[in-house]
């Protein structure tokens, strides 16, 4: 599938001898460090890769001290943070592997090209590992939905996130949505795939051997994206995004499906011994993080790169970020049935060089030596920063509140106006559009609280989730990234499944700002303090900073001093991989049959401060806190509970509070229900039915279960409150409201395509 | 008066065309000596305008608003009465 | 044992979906690349789902020009049972095996979902004992929008060719059944002698319970038992 | 000799057109007076042939054989010397 160059296309200029350091994006000091490192003045193209190696995208120099904080050991885990993807192993010798990754900046430049090569990038980093990708989620947030801009966002965004992943066939099994103005003019769009792999059939990028033929394989090289999101993710976005547009890269998931058949087959038949997709810095990076990690060299030549426009510099080859391509090392002996596999899967696949013993990054234009460099100078020695040496909480005065709750509303009418809400809708009109059902693994898609798979061939199963808080994190960063992995894990808890480990995608403002250094520094703390506590390790993740607006309310207002402020809410995506020993014995997604009791278990201590409730009647305001040992202690308890067989139906009180737990009960098989509050001492009802906090779980048991599960949940030191019981169709909280669940389901149903305009 | 604008839209010279080598790779099977392939959309558009200057400016605000997309797209207008 | 295969163009992605399901009616099946297709030998044909050359140009429109497809001609032309499913009826309607075409759909927007489709045909080897069934099977497109011009259709509806439609809870056609804006409803269609199926649902992702249904096993289970009837010669 | 062929592909008249529906509506919210609206594509091909009607001859196969569906589509070729 190669052509004759047609086209010119834009030449991107090396940097010039007057600054070529600045220009790549490096900071005085850091020339200073790259001269003594390389012991003479690098050249221009030298410059550039040592400019995209040591961006913040590549090198994590804001983040890397802290993120050694974050527990990344356990017993089921298989390969941690530092790889492709990590692992955690399922037993039997199967592994699953997965990561999330974010594409917020090349998003907000061309939403639906952005997003739809982040999902192609993260499944890249799956499959290079030799996992064949099971499942996508998503986590997405933009600003709010009756903006023109949302809407195109939301369009392009979810229309680039399905045209790939559709098309390469992988199911979309579950995801998060976030609307706030915080998110108007920088979009998160955070990908994570899953994947299973045997265990001896894990490929690695560490195992090159000196000698052995390197090969690049999949797209021809273009001009799109030099260095495009290396530098784009590591500044903040602004008047220069015009400059940066031509590097927008395009997707081809038509040759990414070709390209994960045939590197898969390829690990299968064990032909190669190490391999690398090529995302941000491309060649660069491969290159050199292959050969490091290795402890090897390589020597390679760019005139044995394919190009897809004519005239290029080693520069742009070596820099240009064009989307689905692999580096393959080779086995020795076995390159003629590597290149019959590209071959067969008609795919452009070349020997571009080969491993050499001396640790040396050589780069040759035909005979000419025109880059020479140590990789782990590129790879491993860019600066660390300790962004706690700046760190700065801000001043507290971060609540607002424009009014009291309006008393005058009927509650009824508010559950109704929640569940219609953007933060609560059902996201039914955006994941319909993405395939959930394709290698028939999907045994519960999007909808429920976490995606389930099972996997051919053997009983068990999976429970994958994904979870962010922003609006808790805009309080206190450290509650909000904890609350998400609580709310990610317990997710998985609540369909029955044993969460295992978790992967986390951290997405900051300016971490060179006091504000956004700490917001850095407690986020990952939070991150480490729940997943210590809920015994899930972090085995991969991604870090997004310089995530920011362009310093104006998008709102067009000054009432809102958080949406307001120049950076968007610290918001960790958290995704977890839970298990299932028998995935047919799964918490099914049901309402419960009449006559079952309707239970609360954990924590009946809400408030509306940094609840959905609060958004809609203007209230945004700490404080908020964790108690993450009851939090541990009722996710244990619930799959007890399950395991013994006592749970018919769970749901987790999320956005929107208990009022919406249970409306979203209801609304699963159109069953009523009959209940009363948990009486709580202080706690007025509109905030007892509205008011969110961590640690809730509804559950439905049979009624002749009922005084089981609530032995069981005292001996695990979990409170729970009896609330009513299933039947009827009506959800009748007494004495505050009594909603017939047909009106429930058109407020949930129609809420966000009416928010997004595209119903009437 | 009415015109007909056919608003011809074409990825940006620097900006790769999936499908335009998907229908290299597929040409090549027919062998017709095919060396290069781009593909683009073609809008046809019927409407009302009060005189050619008129026409061609909101033929220009359909390419630029709403059919090209500026970030990889150009666009190309060509205008006839109807 | 009933040998099935399965054909493979660069992007389809149902193939393993459908040599899955197929095992559970105890078919022996083989997968096939599509430059590599000689069906002599095999019992039956699937054509299944995915984005054959990344559905560029036109849904199936590339894949025409594979010699998979020629020798799939062959085996229908010889009376050869031959199912697509999905991209697999795009497939065949681009290679002329079944009539009319297969658009972008009226909403514009891939739709992933279930849907009910009445069987109105029990002759086909893919639909014995189903008449009037109504089936609950998974979408996943964002072509399936069928067309054909007038008479053509009347062509159609006249001699049958109808095999499914888009139905609501009822087996009743209505406007809101329809996910796709297909003319008449059509979800399915069969040739003149029936040994050609093509249908833009998915059998093969609801042939087990913990999917969420089996109505798709329904239609596996017609090809072993009509494949073990069928005259020798076609065989 | 070298060849640029334009192959401008419509679906014919009859056909539903959803994209070409989708477009009216969206311009009609721009307030341009606009009437109708059909999608099209265009392909260019660079290819070799030994003379014009040779050239003529190949860009009709080629849209003959792949980029238009006679079913659904048709199409016309322009053609240049490259
Ligand atoms: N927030 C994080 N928590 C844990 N691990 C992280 C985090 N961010 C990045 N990592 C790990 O650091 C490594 C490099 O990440 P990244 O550069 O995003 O990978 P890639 O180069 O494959 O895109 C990966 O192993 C990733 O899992
Ligand atoms: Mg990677």
């Amino acid at each position: 599938m190669t052509s004759v160059p047609e086209v010119e296309g834009t030449k991107t200029a090396e940097p010039t001898r007057t600054d070529p350091a600045r220009e790549v994006g490096l900071t005085p000091s850091e020339a200073e460090r790259v001269r003594a490192l390389v012991g003479r003045e690098p050249n221009a193209l030298e410059w550039g890769m040592f400019g995209a190696m040591w961006s913040e995208h590549c090198a994590y120099k804001h983040s890397k001290k802290l993120l050694r904080s974050l527990p990344t050991k356990g017993a089921r885990v298989a390969l941690g943070p530092g790889e492709n993807a990590g692992a955690v192993d399922l037993g039997d010798g199967l592994l699953c592997v997965f990561k999330i990754e974010s594409h917020n900046h090349p998003s907000a430049v061309e939403p639906f090209q952005g997003a739809a090569t982040g999902v192609g990038g993260i499944l890249r980093d799956v499959f290079a590992m030799g996992a064949r990708p099971v499942a996508l989620l998503n986590a997405l947030a933009f600003g709010p939905p009756s903006d023109p801009r949302t809407r195109r966002l939301v369009a392009g965004v979810v229309g680039g996130i399905g045209s790939y992943g559709n098309c390469v066939g992988i199911p979309d099994v579950a995801g998060h949505v976030s609307f706030e103005p915080c998110f108007a003019d920088n979009p998160l769009v955070n990908a994570m795939c899953v994947g299973f792999v045997q265990a001896g059939g894990l490929a690695r990028a560490a195992t090159a051997r000196p000698g052995s033929a390197v090969y690049l394989v999949g797209s021809d090289t273009g001009r799109d994206g030099i260095a495009g999101a290396s530098l784009l993710a590591s500044f903040e976005l602004g008047a220069e995004d015009e400059a940066k547009r031509p590097s927008v890269q395009v997707g081809s998931p038509f040759l990414e499906k070709l390209l994960m058949e045939a590197t898969l087959e390829l690990i299968a038949r064990d032909a190669v011994e190490a391999t690398s997709d090529l995302g941000a810095a491309g060649l660069t990076c491969a290159t050199s993080e292959v050969a490091a990690k290795s402890g090897v060299g390589m020597r390679i030549d760019v005139d044995r790169v394919p190009r897809r426009a004519a005239g290029m510099i080693p520069y742009e080859v070596m820099l240009s970020e064009s989307q689905e391509r692999m580096l393959v090392v080779a086995r020795p002996g076995r390159e003629r049935e590597v290149e019959d596999v590209f071959r067969r899967w008609e795919l452009h696949g070349t020997r571009i060089g080969e491993v050499t013993p001396e640790p040396v990054l050589e780069v040759r234009a035909g005979t000419e030596v025109v880059a020479s460099l140590v990789p782990s100078w590129l790879a491993d020695d860019a600066p660390e920063y300790d962004v706690t040496e700046w760190a700065k909480e801000p001043a507290p005065a971060r609540g607002w509140k424009v009014a009291e709750p309006p008393a005058t509303n009927k509650i009824g009418v508010e559950l109704l106006e929640l569940l219609a809400s953007p933060m609560v809708a059902s996201r039914r009109i955006l994941y319909r559009t993405y395939d959930q059902m394709v290698g028939t693994d999907t045994v519960v898609g999007p909808g429920g609280d976490a995606g389930i798979l099972r996997i051919k061939g053997r009983t068990d199963g999976i429970a994958v989730a994904v979870d962010a808080q922003p609006r808790v994190a805009a309080i206190d960063p450290f509650v909000g990234a904890a609350a998400a992995v609580a709310e990610a894990t317990r997710n998985l808890v609540c369909m029955g499944a044993k969460p295992l480990a978790i992967t986390d995608c951290l997405n900051l403002g300016n971490p060179e700002r006091p504000e956004g250094a700490w917001q850095l520094e407690r986020t990952i703390a939070g991150i480490a303090a729940a997943s210590e506590a809920l015994g899930t390790p972090v085995v991969s993740g991604n870090v997004s900073l310089y995530n920011a607006t362009r310093g104006r309310d998008p709102l067009g207002g000054s009432r809102d001093p958080l949406g307001g402020s120049k950076d968007i809410w610290p918001t960790a995506t958290i995704g977890a991989v839970g298990h299932l020993t028998d995935v047919s014995r799964h918490i099914p997604v049901t309402s419960g049959r009449a006559g079952d009791i309707v239970l609360l278990a954990g924590s009946a201590h809400v408030g509306i401060g940094a609840s959905a409730y609060g958004a809609l009647i203007g209230v945004h305001e700490g404080p908020v806190a964790f108690d993450l040992a009851l939090e541990a202690r009722l996710q244990r308890f619930v799959l007890a509970a399950h395991e013994r067989g006592l749970v018919r139906a769970a749901h987790d009180r999320a956005e929107g509070g208990l009022g919406v737990a249970l409306a979203e009960l209801c609304l699963r098989e159109g069953i009523g229900m009959k209940v009363t509050l948990p009486a709580v001492r202080g706690i007025d009802k509109r905030v007892a039915l509205f008011g969110e906090g961590p640690s809730g779980v509804v559950l439905v048991v049979d009624a002749a279960h009922a005084a089981r599960v609530r032995a069981l949940a005292d001996e695990h030191e979990v409170p729970t409150w009896t609330l009513g019981q299933i039947g009827g169709d009506l959800l009748e909280v007494a004495p505050v409201l009594g909603t017939p669940v047909a009106a429930l389901r058109d407020a949930y149903d129609h809420g966000l395509p009416r928010a997004l305009g595209r119903e009437g | 008066m009415r015109f007909v604008a056919t608003i011809h839209v074409r990825p940006k010279a620097e900006v790769r065309d999936p499908q335009g080598e998907a229908i290299l790779g597929a040409l090549g099977s027919l062998g017709l000596g095919v060396v290069a392939v781009r593909t683009g959309k073609e809008i046809v558009v019927t409407f009302e305008a009060d005189d050619d200057a008129a026409a061609r400016t909101a033929a220009d605000v359909m390419g630029r608003e709403l059919l090209a997309n500026p970030v990889i797209e150009d666009f190309r207008v060509e205008l006839a009465t109807a | 044992m009933v040998r099935v295969a399965i054909l493979r163009f660069p992007g389809t992605w149902s193939e393993r979906d459908f040599e899955h399901a197929l095992s559970l009616v105890g078919a022996d099946t083989e997968i096939l690349w599509h430059t590599e297709v000689d069906l002599s030998g095999f019992d039956a044909a699937i054509v299944p789902g995915g984005f054959s050359y990344g559905d560029h140009v036109r849904a199936g429109a590339i894949a025409r020009l594979s010699p998979a497809t020629t020798e799939l001609k062959r085996f229908a032309a010889d009376g050869g049972p031959v199912l697509g499913s999905c991209n697999g009826f795009q497939i065949l309607c681009e290679a002329g095996l079944l009539p009319g075409a297969l658009i972008r759909n009226s909403g514009l927007e891939y739709i992933s979902d279930w849907v009910r489709i009445r069987c109105e045909d029990a002759g086909t080897p893919f639909t014995e004992g189903l008449k009037d069934a109504v089936l609950r099977m998974p979408i996943g497109h964002g072509e399936g929008c069928f067309v054909a011009d007038p008479a053509t259709l009347e062509r159609i509806e006249k001699e049958g060719l109808v095999l499914f439609r888009y139905v609501d809870g009822r087996g009743i056609v209505t406007g809101d059944a329809n996910p796709n804006g297909s003319v008449n409803n059509i979800a399915g269609l069969r040739n003149e002698a029936g040994n050609v199926v093509g249908l833009m649902p998915h059998p093969e992702r609801c042939a087990e319970p913990i999917l969420g249904g089996t109505d798709g096993l329904r239609m596996l289970e017609s090809l072993v038992r009509a494949v073990g009837t069928m005259p020798a010669l076609v065989r």
